[in-house]
């Protein structure tokens, strides 16, 4: 299978997690969907990283993962603060401060 | 002293007293020694004068001139005015010193009346009024002594502010307030025409000199004339001067009649040089005159308020001495000028005193004033007969000679018109003597009295010289280097017949116990036509309709187009802004959604940039 | 001492008002007298600099006085500060306009102290701008000029009435139209539009000229392209003539000087006018002649319109701010009709105009700020009679209306004559036509105008606090006054200045035009 | 061929458990299908001879991130969290064609562009990729620490529920909720409060 | 091999870690409700940075050109270093008063935002680039979310509200920004931005390319990727406000340069016309609708977004003068912006929605207070004689050398547009009737907006120095062209 096979199957990955995030209203399913995406990265890291050689994807998927990791933990303890707040995680719903 | 010294003593003096009044209050506020201030000044000026025609009279015909740079001024395209300046300055030769000696004094006169006359008003506007009154010598000495146009513009336009201010004396009066302003604008009207002619004559010669050869003489002449025809009081912009009679007496004495209307004949008479060289202007200017002669003369005879007679009998005299100088004679016009400045001045002030007697200045409130108060009515008995033109008297001489040169021109026209205003002027001035001094008393004259002896001696000074300034014309003329020698001309035997056939119909009218009522009913018309006032409707529509409309169209355009354009932007501005706030809905899910469409976007114009 | 005073001048004539303000700062709010006493001694200093450097002004001409201190040597922009003949006679008006102006607001309490502090900053711009030779500096004073505005008439203003009439009878539902804060936020954004012009401008001579220095003279020498001329000034005469209310950029101006509290309006008509079509001259038409000869047509046409327009609209007036700030639409056009001649007497006019003009409104301006004090109303058809209790005004009224009507004797009248001069000089002869005619107009309104407010019947009974003049206020009338008979009759005094500066100038301008003649 | 085979498969699964995962209405099962997902690609790691990414994948992401998220989903827990509120369909509408673009824009891009290798090049050895990080990349490594700690230590502090001394806290945390309880038509909680507070009418 | 000779020119980040750590064990040592000096010790510390970057050399390559140290670096770590200082000054008495056993953490949140600011312009490889990027921008989320909860004045719903948002946007475009640096690196082979530039260019490399640029064009919030920045500014704690509006966006433009100029060299025409997208809309719309605004914070955001499109302008010419310009522009927008968030801060204390009306009267109720406050607003609309003044204006020069007349007079104009709102604020200060009584400023607050005024007036008053040293790190940035 050619490069362009996985790049086509990370952007499909991508283009589901854009899907999601603009979908989803509860917070946690954005953050799955953004998950989606990051995961269509890495996808394209290692691809890459097989095809043309060298270590350089590899290390920058884990990185890549390493810096999902870190934006989840962030995100889940904003969903609780809102939850906390509102009693409710329901984006939509969280449209107070506009216009 | 030196000649220039008087001259400097007879403008500045006035001036000083004018601005001393000014800065220094108390002083304008005492009153009457305001009042023995000012007119002593003016007998101090009057002095100079006479000296200055001594020395003339003794021959020195011109006694120099002086000048001093006004402004500087330079051209880069070379040519007549590359490099020079705007003078001002003195001019002493036989026309500026006589009309300097007329102008003093009758000032003089004027004010010491005004002495009396003005008593009884407060203090302070007493002194404002003489206050004036030196301004106005001043100014009309500046306008006298101008050496060139420039300088005499100045004077021109300082005429008329202090006539505006004198006029408006009684500014608490709407009516005053209203004729001051109305005088004003007409004249300055009217020197739009000076204005723009100066700059035609400047551009044109490189200098204001009153005597230069202008290639474009006949429009310059024709802008000057608009002037004259302001300030002369020609029809038809004559329609201030009858207005302008709701100033002081003397007021109307001294400007309206004796000096500051005149202004126009001398500043022809100065510029005659000029004027000789546009003989068009000369015809527009002999019809012009004797129109106004006419048909202000035909207007007096209906007016009943004795001041307006005089008035109107002004304009037509100004008439006659405009068509003088459109018949090229500037003797006879000037010569007519002196003559009617004394006359007319002495009419007025003997009126005035009439007026201070019966605190009216309706006829029908007079009648029977000759018991009362004789020297007043013996002067204006001379005034009335010197200015009818009957032989002896100053009038006859100055209007003879006027009607000879005008005959002599072949100007028929202008000369019929001046015969018929030489029977009227007879006529209405016979009705006004008939009425007022031996008509049956009214209730008003009964508790008239004789003026004081401050009233007294300017009439009898003035009436003094209304007799005799008619035998001086030789030695007038002979003051501009032309001298005429007098000799009766049958259009002097027929004005002189006219005359007194007018004289004599308005004894038969007026005087005479069983007056003709039908001839009475045959002026009618003319009173209808007098009363209609249509030239001042005409020109109170104009300002009225025309200029005010138009300026409160340009006004609401300006408010509402122009500036509401701006504002209309800035509205448009904000409204757009307001417009946009929705594409803020607060929802997160419509964030991310733009921020993926704008990446796509950019994707693709990254994917197909080449 | 005096070697210093003279090497320093103009910095300490530009310098004092701003010290002043600065000593404001810390002065306390309460202390009026105070506040009122530095301000004036402020502004004193300044006008006895202006005519210690008339006195002192070496008449063979040029720039005299000159002051170098670089600001920001990157990019060659220095504070240099030199006086030319011009600067003379502008500085000695701005000098007489900030003092005078300062007595005759002798009587703001409310926040004086800001109100001083402003005033003062403002005129320290002004004589900047007269005197700066860095075109940086030059519009960097000219800024500090306007800026103030804002707050000044937005404070201290007041409100006039203008009702909701017309095609854009809309935009009242967003703008209070004739409040103050309207008519300063107004002023403030349309001037500053000019100045958006007048940046780009900068910047291509700037550029154009090397990209070395701002220095007016380094300006002036560098020769640029025709077709930049030909855009770069219309620009400016857009950027600066704004400001010299010049139409249709002039409907700032009635809403402004009608809204300003009386000082304000003195200096901001008086003198920041000015500072508009002194841009115009200085730098539109001498650092771009090309383009002054190709455009002057044009300017002279809408000065034509100015003059006239601004009359008739006078006259149509009935608030009195509104008489006089359209009065001073027209006369600025006078200034602009003066420039655009491009000839000798029209500069000399233009510029003894802007002098005239500036004392004559100030005047004015003075005037009205008192009768609008006293009687509470400006509406003039509902005056009458005031001369009764202010004799005094009535006089100084009549006096400056007979200024601007062009009398002869009053300093306006050396102007519009000259003006006219050049108009009949220049290659368009008729344009002295509408001035002469507006005139005559300005004639009929003024007078009319004092007529309806101080002759005739009256006072009215509700008009029960009018009273004459005061202390200070006797002194700006008398001052102002003054000067409007001195120079009316000694027009000399001012004017070889400015005809100094203009025989160096004009040449410059001339040429190109004798070029645009070419076929 | 068998290659071919299993890149099929794995992307059929990977899309098909990814699409479950953004259209699954109920939340834990979203968190659970996006499992799937995670230990999909973790299988395509392997088919691209990236064995220790595929581990790391299995542990870290698969472990890791699917507990965080089933706790999220729990703490933030609702009768209602389970029902899906009533949605617009056009935003479904909306989300497809933005998504359509996305990979339409992608995958043109790709198609476009010549010269992708088709053929793999010598696989990484795990040494060379931890050398890799204590080397070149070891600064990127240590700001890669900090990352985590601050996120850690910013978590905590955030989520800590209680917080002795600080008035307020504890209502502040309980309030809200209970202010909020039954809401049916949630929007018509919501709007008042926006109504109150949105940013201010000009 | 790494050595020891890598660390030097990182010396300044090495000091600011340990500053952290020191900070953090301060926090555990002290009792509850005594924590209130944690702040003060935070600024002074970064004072101290500040202080220490005069004295320091750290020029240089290091990390085998992983990290690249420049003047130009160093201006950007002297920019964030004082913001971090003035928002930690700023915020002692908010951070005391509403979460006074949270401070620590505050502080530490700060300081490793502010780590990864400070070494984000070094960056010279990807990965260290989005590294730092993410330690740059995580903590920021959360500090918006970081607020007590007190019902009444609804802090604690718009914080989260704002932090949510905040994190949502920037989680989505930095899975962009990876996803487009995928494919750069993919397509390129390498990671070092240098190396990049070398890369042929090819449809999906620039696809790569655009991604990333989205995702930094968050970050610096310019349209259309701004529509975050109102929320969030509205919703979060003032003080933190404050620092997100300048921080951020400074080594935004850092980061933005880096990319633009270094990595993707090659296609300037093309990015240019791009930015110029940025640059028009950003100015247009955050002038347009931060006009209707009533709540200053929000009406100050949208100003941000059209400061934004300004300083874009700087980067938009590429030359040595727009850079230098750009520099100067995003130091005196860090004070005057700061500053005036600030004032807001001391105005209403308790509340994040500050509306006009709460401004009226300031100059009787604080007259010191309204004065800043209308400099730090004359500033802002560019007004002679503040610094904003000469920022716009060199910018505007920068723009009409590189040939652009016509951006200037757009940029012009569209500032007299932002004088509008601007002069609101002045006249709520300055026309608006006097209501509430005296505002009372805490010693803290008060150096800190006295520290903007002072750079303010001094940095309008004098630009000179400023100048000098911006165009030289500029050039130092481009290197020898």
């Amino acid at each position: 299978m050619g490069l362009s096979a996985y790049l086509l199957l990370s952007a499909g990955l991508f283009a589901l997690g854009v899907y999601g995030l603009v979908t989803r209203k509860n917070a946690v399913g954005v953050l799955a969907s953004v998950e989606l995406m990051a995961n269509a990265v890495n996808l394209n890291l290692v691809a890459f990283s097989r095809f043309i050689g060298g270590h350089v994807g590899q290390v920058f998927a884990l990185f890549a993962i390493a810096l999902t990791v870190a934006e989840v933990v962030v995100g889940l303890a904003l969903v609780i603060i809102l939850y906390r707040a509102r009693g409710d995680v329901r984006l939509e719903l969280m449209s107070e401060l506009k216009g | 002293m030196l000649p220039m010294d008087w001259a400097r003593l007879a403008l500045f003096l006035p001036l000083a007293t004018a601005l001393l009044f000014i800065i220094i209050p108390p002083l304008r506020r005492s009153g009457l020694v305001a009042g023995v201030f000012s007119v002593l000044t003016a007998f101090t000026s009057l002095i100079a004068a006479v000296v200055l025609l001594n020395q003339v009279l003794g021959g020195a015909r011109a006694l120099g001139r002086e000048v001093i740079s006004w402004l500087p001024h330079s051209s880069l395209v070379p040519g007549p005015l590359a490099n020079g300046v705007i003078q001002v300055g003195l001019q002493l030769d036989g026309i500026s010193v006589s009309m300097l000696v007329i102008v003093t004094l009758v000032a003089f006169c004027v004010q010491l009346f005004s002495l009396g006359y003005m008593a009884d008003e407060p203090k302070h506007d007493f002194g404002r009024y003489f206050t004036w009154q030196s301004l106005f010598l001043f100014a009309m000495n500046t306008l006298v002594l101008a050496p060139n146009l420039l300088q005499a513009f100045l004077g021109w336009e300082l005429v008329g502010l202090v006539s505006y201010l004198l006029i408006g004396y009684w500014w608490r009066k709407p009516s005053a307030a209203r004729a001051a302003v109305k005088a004003f604008w007409i004249t300055k009207l009217a020197d739009m025409g000076l204005v723009a002619g100066l700059i035609v004559l400047f551009l044109s010669t490189g200098s204001f000199e009153w005597t230069q050869t202008v290639a474009v003489a006949t429009p310059v002449t024709l802008l000057l004339f608009l002037a004259v025809m302001g300030k002369s009081a020609q029809f038809p912009l004559h329609i201030w001067l009858p207005d302008a009679m709701e100033g002081p007496t003397p007021v109307s004495a001294l400007l309206h009649a004796a000096t500051m209307v005149a202004a126009g004949v001398y500043l022809v008479v100065r510029a005659h040089p000029l004027f000789a060289q546009a003989p068009d202007t000369q015809l527009v200017m002999a019809y012009v005159g004797g129109f106004t002669a006419l048909f202000a003369a035909v207007v007096a005879v209906v007016q009943t308020d004795i001041k307006k007679v005089l008035a109107y009998s002004t304009c037509s005299q100004l008439g006659y001495m405009v068509c003088a100088l459109g018949a090229g004679s500037q003797v006879g016009g000037f010569f007519h000028l002196t003559t009617h400045a004394f006359f007319k001045a002495l009419l007025f002030l003997a009126a005035g005193s009439i007026i201070h007697g019966v605190h009216s200045n309706e006829l029908k409130h007079m009648g029977g004033l000759f018991g009362k108060m004789k020297v007043t009515s013996v002067a204006f008995i001379v005034g009335a007969l010197a200015l009818a033109g009957v032989p002896g008297l100053a009038g006859f001489f100055s209007k003879d000679l006027i009607l000879e040169e005008v005959a002599h021109k072949g100007l028929w026209g202008p000369l019929g018109a001046l015969l018929v205003a030489a029977f009227l002027t007879a006529f209405y001035m016979g009705r006004v003597v008939f009425v007022a001094l031996f008509g049956k008393p009214s209730k008003e004259a009964e508790a008239a009295h004789e003026s004081g002896p401050s009233m007294l001696a300017p009439l009898v000074l003035l009436s003094v010289l209304a007799i005799a300034a008619g035998y001086f014309g030789a030695t007038l003329s002979g003051l501009y280097g032309e001298p005429v020698h007098f000799h009766l001309s049958p259009v002097g035997i027929a004005a002189t017949v006219l005359g007194l056939s007018g004289l004599g119909l308005a004894y038969f009218m007026f005087g005479a116990p069983q007056g003709g009522s039908s001839l009475r009913a045959a002026f009618a018309p003319v009173g209808r036509l007098a009363a209609s006032g249509a030239v001042d409707k005409t020109f109170a529509w104009a300002y009225r309709k025309v200029l005010t409309g138009l300026a409160d169209g340009i006004g609401w355009f300006d408010r509402y187009v122009i500036d509401g354009l701006m504002n209309g932007i800035a509205y448009g501005t904000l409204e757009a802004g307001s417009r946009l706030r929705p594409i803020q809905t607060g929802r997160v899910g419509d964030y991310v959604y733009v921020v993926v469409a704008a990446m796509v976007l950019m994707g693709l114009y990254g994917a197909f940039w080449r | 001492m005096s070697a210093f005073i003279d090497s320093h001048l103009l910095s300490i004539i530009v310098a004092a008002p701003f010290l002043a303000a600065l000593l404001l700062l810390i002065v306390d709010d309460d202390a009026r007298l105070t506040i009122r006493w530095v301000s004036l001694l402020g502004s004193l200093v300044s006008l006895a600099g202006s005519i210690h450097l008339a006195s002192r002004y070496d008449m063979r001409g040029g720039l005299q006085f000159v002051e170098r201190y670089p600001l920001v040597p990157a990019f060659g922009i220095e504070l240099s500060l030199a006086a030319d003949g011009w600067g003379v006679s502008l500085l000695l008006l701005t000098g007489i306009i900030i003092t005078t102006g300062v007595l005759a607001s002798w009587t703001v309490t409310t926040r004086s102290r800001e109100f001083f502090i402003m005033l003062l900053v403002l005129v320290a711009g002004v004589f900047g701008v007269f005197v700066s030779q860095d075109l940086f500096i030059f519009f960097l004073f000219y800024e500090i000029a306007v800026l103030p505005m804002y707050l000044l008439i937005g404070i201290w203003g007041s409100r006039g009435k203008v009702e909701a009439k017309g095609p854009f009878a809309f935009v009242w539902k967003r703008f209070d139209i004739g409040g103050r804060e309207y008519a300063a936020m107004k002023l403030t954004l349309m001037l500053l539009v000019g100045s958006a012009a007048i940046l780009i401008v900068i910047f291509a001579m700037y550029y154009s000229a090397g990209g070395k220095s701002f220095d007016l003279g380094v300006l002036g020498a560098a020769r640029y392209p025709r077709q930049m001329q030909l855009w770069a000034f219309p620009l400016l005469w857009f950027g600066f003539g704004a400001l010299a209310g010049v139409f249709p950029f002039h409907t700032w101006s009635p809403d402004g000087h009608a809204a300003a509290p009386t000082a304000v309006s003195m200096l901001h008509a008086g003198v920041l006018m000015k500072l508009g079509a002194f841009g115009v001259i200085r730098i539109g038409m001498l650092l771009l002649p090309d383009g002054a000869a190709y455009w002057a047509p044009w300017v002279g046409g809408v000065a034509v319109i100015n003059v006239l327009y601004g009359a008739l609209s006078a006259m149509s007036q009935k608030d009195l701010k509104y008489v006089i700030a359209y009065s001073s639409v027209s006369h600025m056009g006078v200034v602009m009709l003066g420039a655009a001649t491009l000839t000798v007497d029209g500069w000399n006019g233009a510029v003894y105009q802007m002098f005239a003009h500036g004392m004559m409104t100030g005047l004015f301006f003075a005037l009205v700020g008192l009768v609008y004090e006293r009687a509470h109303t400006r509406w003039v058809p509902s005056m009458g009679g005031f001369a009764a209790k202010m004799p005094g005004v009535a006089a100084f009224f009549v006096l400056a209306g007979l200024s601007s009507l062009g009398l002869p004797g009053l300093a306006g009248f050396v102007a519009e004559f000259l003006v006219f001069l050049g108009a009949w000089q220049s290659k368009h002869w008729w344009w002295a036509l509408p001035g002469i005619v507006g005139a005559w107009v300005t004639a009929v309104y003024v007078l009319r105008a004092a007529k309806q407010i101080f002759f005739g019947e009256g006072p009215a009974a509700e008009y029960h606090d009018l009273k004459d003049a005061r202390r200070t206020e006797w002194g700006a009338l008398w001052a102002l006054g003054a000067c409007l008979i001195i120079f009316g009759s000694f027009p000399r005094l001012i004017l070889d200045f400015i005809h100094l500066a203009t025989n160096e100038y004009l040449p410059r301008v001339a040429n190109a035009l004798q070029l645009a003649q070419l076929p | 061929m068998l290659a071919q085979v299993a890149f099929g498969i794995v992307a059929l699964a990977l899309l098909g458990s990814a699409s479950r995962v953004v259209t699954a209405r109920n939340l834990v099962h979203t968190v659970l299908w996006l499992g799937l997902t995670l230990a999909v690609t973790a299988v395509a790691y392997i088919l691209l001879n990236a064995n220790f990414l595929a581990a790391i994948q299995i542990i870290l992401y698969t472990g890791g991130v699917l507990t965080l998220m089933l706790f999220g989903v729990m703490l933030t827990h609702r009768d209602e969290g389970f029902v899906a509120v009533q949605n617009p369909s056009g935003r479904f509408v909306a989300g497809g064609i933005l998504a359509l673009a996305v990979f339409a824009m992608l995958a043109g891009a790709i198609l476009r562009t010549p010269s992708l290798p088709a053929t793999p090049a010598p696989p990484v050895t795990t040494e060379a990729l931890g050398s890799a990080f204590l080397t070149e990349h070891v600064l990127a490594f240590e700001v890669l620490s900090l990352l985590l700690l601050v996120a850690a230590l910013g978590a905590i502090v955030l989520a800590r529920r209680k917080d002795a001394g600080e008035e307020g806290e504890s209502q502040g945390a309980v309030l809200p909720e209970r202010k909020a309880l039954p809401t049916r038509q949630p929007k018509a909680e919501a709007l008042p409060v926006a109504a109150r507070t949105s940013g201010g009418e000009a | 091999m790494p050595t020891l000779e890598d660390l030097r020119p990182l010396i300044i980040d090495l000091l600011l870690l340990s500053a952290a750590l020191l900070v953090f064990a301060v926090d555990l040592g002290l009792p509850h409700g005594r924590k209130r000096g944690l702040g003060f010790l935070t600024a002074l510390l970064l004072a101290g940075l500040f202080a220490v970057t005069f004295f320091v050399d750290v020029d240089g390559p290091a990390f085998s050109g992983a990290y690249l140290g420049t003047p130009w670096v160093m201006l950007f770590k002297r920019v964030a270093l004082a913001a971090g200082a003035l928002a930690a000054l700023g915020a002692v008495d908010h951070v005391d008063r509403h979460f006074p056993n949270r401070q620590g953490e505050f502080y530490l949140l700060l300081l490793f935002s502010l780590m990864g600011m400070t070494l984000l312009p070094g960056a010279r490889d990807l990965i260290l680039f989005v590294v730092c990027f993410e330690l740059m921008g995580l903590p920021l989320a959360m500090m918006a979310a970081y607020a007590k909860a007190d019902d009444k004045t609804r802090v604690h719903r718009h914080a989260a509200e704002a932090g949510l948002k905040l994190y949502l946007v920037s989680a989505a475009s930095t899975a962009i920004t990876l996803f487009g640096l995928s494919f750069v690196y993919g397509l390129s082979g390498t990671t070092s931005l240098s190396g990049i530039a070398q890369a042929p260019m090819t449809p999906l490399l620039a696809v790569g390319m655009m991604l990333t640029l989205a995702g930094m064009a968050f970050k610096v919030g310019a349209v259309p990727f701004h529509l975050w920045v109102p929320d969030t500014y509205t919703g979060a704690p003032t003080p933190f406000v404050a620092f997100l509006s300048v921080g951020p966006k400074a080594t935004g433009f850092a980061a933005l340069a880096a990319v633009i100029l270094v990595a993707f060299k090659g296609n300037q025409a093309q990015l240019g016309a791009l930015v110029l997208l940025f640059v028009v809309a950003s100015i247009v719309v955050g002038n347009l609708m931060a006009l209707p605004q009533r709540d200053v914070k929000r009406m100050l955001a949208f100003s941000g977004v059209a400061q934004i499109g300004y300083m874009m302008m700087g980067l938009l010419t590429g030359t040595q003068l727009g850079l230098g310009m750009l520099l100067f522009y995003v130091a005196g927008y860090v004070v005057t912006n700061m500053g005036a968030f600030l004032v807001l801060e001391a105005i209403a204390p308790d509340r994040t929605g500050v509306t006009l009306d709460d401004l009226n009267g300031l100059w009787k109720r604080s007259p010191w207070l309204g004065l800043a406050m209308l400099l730090f607003v004359l500033s802002l609309a560019g007004i002679p004689f503040v610094v904003g003044f000469w920022a716009k204006l060199y910018v505007f020069m920068a723009v009409y050398e590189a040939g652009q007349g016509w951006l200037v007079l757009f940029g012009a104009l569209m500032a007299i547009v932002s004088l509008w709102y601007y002069l609101q604020i002045a006249r709520a200060v300055y026309m608006g009737e006097v209501k509430a009584g005296p505002v009372a400023v805490r010693p803290a607050l008060a150096a800190a907006i006295g520290l903007c005024l002072f750079g303010v007036v001094a940095m309008g008053a004098w630009p000179a120095p400023f100048v000098e040293s911006a165009t030289a790190a500029a050039s130092s940035f481009l290197g020898p062209r």
